[in-house]
């Protein structure tokens, strides 16, 4: 792929919105496109739809434990599953990704258990997961720190001689922060093998995207010196398509790209949010019509690749995975309140041993009373 | 006479700040439509436009330095940070402008910002969402920090705060933004007590009990438990952070000969040193105990199922008061 | 002026260099520009000539003051004259500049007496002049910073409905901060009258530009949809023209442009540095060739707009201005110890009170001391 | 065994932890050819190379961010800040990111980052390049703080905080950096003192003075001077700020029994704050007098004509050493 397959670099021309990449219709028309073909066999789109509609249901899942009470707060994914599932499944094994908080779906292609995401959500830890053994790093809750280190992870793959890539994962909102703009540029100057992965679901909780930007956001990259591109980001083979592309060039050496998943917050920001104070319904109604999950469906029922069995037997799969993971979050143990002084420091703290002592000691007084208590009983 | 929550009396307060002033502005992340994400700002874009209601750009950094600007111009912006551990990127415009600016400028440019902060743990948040770094600005030069703790104060240090011709840092107790209290609207500015006063909360003997923000709440309950065993504590809503109202602390000292400071933050180099090494220096032979500080452990926030156990409590407090007595 | 006639976007293409807006050239021929036009009187280019050689004479002096022990340190502006004052005598009265610690040349084109700008390289400020007095905020050290307050200003003479505009200052480092892009976000947004104005003067102490971008700078402004455009910053001409059309752009509400003015810093960073480190003096004898003043020179001459009695006139006046620089800086009294605890706050801070009286008294025992020993003699 | 001065001896701590591990790089504003402004990474980018010696662009959270990434790929970044004042655009990479991820990964990553912050006044420098801000970082759970005073110590303290798991913010005393000693390099690490002790540098009764970086040696002057008039001094050198070794310095606080504590950076919340909270709780009934501090003034650090009047020195010192000793 040359440089200038990725840099579709469009001068902004105010009103006619930007051309878009995609393979797939809202329709679940199968299209070409010149630049990102994709040859895909019948099993893997189907491991793409199982894909997009098991994370949807574990978001309908943790979005309801929240609801219950058993999760804190809740990120949801909805409308987004296309964008997350195509890029995930673009990455090869190697790969190293950075997520937000909201990657879900991309956890899901990684191999991460979904129950790990919810230990943050409920309150029982700030990240469940060994980021190396799937290369995928904690989610980042400070909007855009986690370009940099992705930035400096790509850096060093590039020391090691490695081949393959990173992709830094951050919205619409985060384009405005000083340190996804910065590594932009450390990725641009020292040419690392990162791939940007802008999820531009029109929001950043209330703010729409003109208080971003006054340009499509994907024409960032061309101030910066390496390629935009704009993808459906609610066609999950395009995006697949445009991910391995960028992937493919980052490893080859050929520097970073930004992707722009155009894509849709079909839910509130997170369970706390109240978006009928700011978007009208009409949007929604519009972005349903563009469903990710709907038009492989449709592509799917039309070509024949898949019949009511195999539907029905990703229910029974989608039904299994819900129940595991209420079940595990149930299930999930509060913290031992002693651990709040684990893993601060890799090396022995002299402050943190006393702190623990002298808590551990202050505990103990409650176990007497409480045991005292009993005793009286 | 209105029964209102402490953010409620925040709205209350930026409102008759813009109702007087036109040059007043906020700024800031969802502060518009939203209201901000606890709805401090409600209604005010709709009443007093966009212009003064300004939605930034997700960027802390950009919301401090433009304000800096905006201020140079004449304006007097109060941004909001939406929460506590979101105001890092703005670090430095915060210490190296905002705070640094009018001795550069030997007093020729005023800088009359305010940064709003809703602070502190409590309410069951994911991480970043609970800090208490209240010391880092309390320590950096050319800033005025203050805490409210109660809607009344919430209501009058907001518009005090406004008022000021330097940089203020006001911090808002969160997990105490639906406490409520009755606010008397009729009362000017000029009958509030001044914003860098602290305030006796509870007069008592035996001991003195210093706290402010969301952890003054609990200072009073200790107080009003320890009474039921027969101890008199004095509690003390610092209010100011920096400056420090020394006046009121040492008297409090001096009458007690017992200190201990309560608060969120981590114990090491937090506000509990500083009030502790002062109160040392000037009341030495009035103390009978050593200062003691009942403070959230020198860890990062935990996560929320941890909270109750990271934060000081009145068990915790009323622990740290009887070993002060002890000595 | 149209939108499209300062935004030249240029697509990046290796190897060749891309256009620059040129009106004199390197060799004293006035060339035209299809969008840049420059009307001008002799009188007003005498002007201009006058103020280079009066800025390049004040920095030499300071350079020598610092040589000798009267100045801590000095930023030499040596180099950049013409993208300094082509830039400063384009603003209009109501303008505003926001400056880095070397843009002496605006200063003087504010009408600031250079002497001012001695007290903060000399340690006896920090800054010595009322901002609002010429509307020429104080020097900003911290890299960047500066740009965010002069997009404030500038967002706050929108709001006051003033048809004035801002120049924010800044160098090619300064373009990889955080606060720069936050800036060129803020003013795309919000379409601040601000003009982005920077020196690339392709060092940043002892880093080419290259390390900062790997596309020209003046490229940058496209991925924030706003105009880019570069400027020859050694032709005081193109400078002017080209500043001149960004701020009545920015003025009549046509928003932020970046205009990249390319120069050469032809000194040491600052007086504390050693170039020889790392530049070699091959590049530093090609951009002589190019000298910001020579060029007018030779235009004034050859056109006989000038003659050798002016010259004559212009250098005694040069040697004026030096001598009240020197004999200025010389008699720059030392503050007053005391004067530590002024202006750090506008209202009363009972900590500082008691810090400086507790400093008066401590002070006092020395001149007690004193006092007794002299007595004693 | 060779005479070197302190920002050598840091260049051949840099060398002999690039020698030993190929993992370990030095990134930041003008490390490579130039050699940092203050020359101490001179000569490094020669033999180790453009891509272990990297200049970054001019963007201190891009530095400590992707110093972040490269930790997280197994690599030992060393990052220069090139001045005190410089180190705020990287505070939310610092304290938001350096500092907690490991407790955020609960243990499963580790950030072996060494921030290296040449601190301090003293030398003629314009604004920004003169501040001491310890405070913010020795208050920020999960980093350590260590301060070096003297060549051996910059030389042994370098290699243990790049050999150090945690993330270490190295301060090195820039109007120090020409001070020399004698550094035997055939010392092993082994043989130095660990990082996080403290030094007693000068036994004495009367009283004790706690210094660290800049500060040591004036405290080593007024002892000079204070024994010249029959007082004697204990000098610590604190070297490791957090976390503290209180064993040391309780030990000397008991036997002398009057504490001061001297610091560049302002006072309010600065570390004496903590010394002497910690103290006066440990000491209580040991103590004679109040912990004493002798501090920076809490304004902006002043144009450096009036340097030597902001700084603690030896009068100020020794004034504040009467003044415990009058109690
Ligand atoms: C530095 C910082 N500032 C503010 C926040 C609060 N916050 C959390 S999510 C969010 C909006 C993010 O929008 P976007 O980047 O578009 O991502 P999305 O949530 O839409 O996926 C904000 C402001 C934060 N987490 N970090
Ligand atoms: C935030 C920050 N980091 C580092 C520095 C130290 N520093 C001063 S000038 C400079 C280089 C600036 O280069 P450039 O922006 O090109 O401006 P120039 O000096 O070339 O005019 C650096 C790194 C600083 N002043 N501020
Ligand atoms: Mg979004
Ligand atoms: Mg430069």
């Amino acid at each position: 792929m040359t440089d200038s397959a990725l840099g579709t670099r469009h001068i902004p021309t105010q009103g006619s919105e930007p051309e878009l990449v995609q393979l797939l219709t809202p329709e679940g028309q199968r299209v070409e496109h010149p630049t990102y073909s994709l040859q895909i066999s019948d099993d893997e789109l189907r491991g793409l739809y199982r894909d997009l509609v098991l994370v949807r249901r574990v978001d309908a899942e943790a979005t309801a434990l929240q609801r219950q009470g058993e999760l804190g707060i809740w990120a949801s994914l909805l409308g987004q599953e296309a964008a997350q599932v195509g890029s995930g499944r673009a990455m090869a094994e190697d790969d190293y990704a950075f997520p937000t908080y909201r990657e879900h779906g991309v956890a899901w292609c990684r191999g991460i258990d979904p129950l790990n995401l919810l230990g943050l959500f409920r309150g029982v830890n700030h990240g469940g997961w060994d980021p190396d053994e799937k290369n995928f790093h904690l989610y980042t809750i400070v909007i855009g720190a986690q370009t940099l280190h992705a930035t400096g992870y790509a850096m060093g793959m590039q020391k090691d001689g490695a081949e393959s890539a990173v992709i830094a994962y951050f919205g619409d909102g985060a384009t405005s922060q000083g340190d996804v703009n910065e590594a932009f540029i450390y990725a641009s100057v020292f040419n690392a093998p990162v791939v940007f992965f802008c999820q531009n679901n029109q929001w950043a909780i209330s703010e729409p995207i003109e208080k971003q930007t006054r340009i499509p956001l994907y024409q960032r990259a061309m101030g910066f010196g390496f390629p935009g591109v704009r993808v459906d980001g609610n066609d999950v083979l395009a995006v697949l398509a445009v991910t391995r592309a960028a992937l493919q060039k980052a490893r080859e050496g050929s520097g970073p790209t930004l992707i722009e998943a155009y894509t849709y917050r079909m839910g509130a920001h997170t369970t706390s949010d109240d978006p009928t104070r700011y978007r009208l319904t009409h949007e929604l109604e519009s972005w349903k019509l563009k469903d990710p999950i709907e038009r492989v469906k449709a592509y799917l029922v039309r070509t024949g690749k898949a019949d009511q069995a195999y539907f029905d037997a990703l229910e029974r799969e989608a039904d299994g995975l819900a129940a595991h993971v209420r079940r595990g979050c149930l299930e999930m143990p509060d913290p031992d309140p002693l651990s709040i002084f684990d893993h601060v420091y890799a090396e022995r703290h002299p402050l943190l041993e006393e702190e623990r002592e002298q808590f551990a000691a202050y505990l103990e007084t409650f176990d007497a009373v409480d045991a005292h208590d009993a005793g009286d009983r | 006479m209105a029964t209102v929550t402490l953010a409620k009396a925040v709205t209350m307060g930026l409102r008759a700040a813009m109702e007087a002033d036109p040059k007043v502005l906020v700024m800031g992340e969802d502060v518009g439509k939203l209201g901000g994400v606890f709805r401090v700002t409600d209604g005010l874009q709709k009443d007093f436009g966009e212009d003064r209601v300004i939605d930034t750009p997700l960027a802390e950094s950009g919301i401090i330095g433009t304000a800096i600007g905006l201020a140079l111009r004449g304006y007097r912006p109060v941004c909001e940070i939406q929460f506590d551990g979101f105001v890092y990127p703005a670090f430095d415009q915060i210490v190296s402008q905002l705070a640094k600016m009018r001795a550069r400028a030997l007093g020729k440019v005023s800088l009359p910002v305010v940064v709003r902060i809703p602070v502190g743990g409590g309410i069951g948040a994911v991480e970043h969402h609970s800090e208490s770094n209240e010391a880092y600005f309390a320590h950096t030069a050319g800033l005025r920090v203050v805490a409210c703790s109660n809607p009344v104060d919430a209501y009058f240090m907001t518009q005090q705060a406004i008022a000021s011709d330097d940089p203020v840092i006001l911090y808002e107790p969160k997990r105490r933004y639906w406490e409520k209290a009755d606010l008397d609207e009729s009362l000017t500015l000029e009958q509030a007590a001044p914003l860098h006063s602290a305030r006796v909360l509870r007069s008592g003997t035996d001991a003195t009990v210093i706290a402010y923000g969301p952890m003054v709440k609990t200072a009073m309950e200790a107080a009003t438990a320890a009474a039921e065993e027969g101890k008199e504590l004095e509690v003390i809503d610092l209010r100011s952070l920096s400056p420090l109202d020394t006046g009121t602390l040492e008297a409090s000292a001096r009458k007690t000969g017992r200190v201990v400071v309560v608060h969120e933050a981590p114990g090491f180099l937090g506000m509990g040193s500083e009030l502790a090494a002062r109160i040392t220096e000037t009341c030495f032979f009035s103390l009978e105990a050593p200062v003691l500080r009942v403070t959230g452990f020198d860890t990062p926030y935990p996560p929320s199922r941890l909270e109750e156990e990271y934060l000081p409590d009145l068990d915790r407090l009323l622990d740290a008061v009887d070993r002060s007595l002890a000595y």
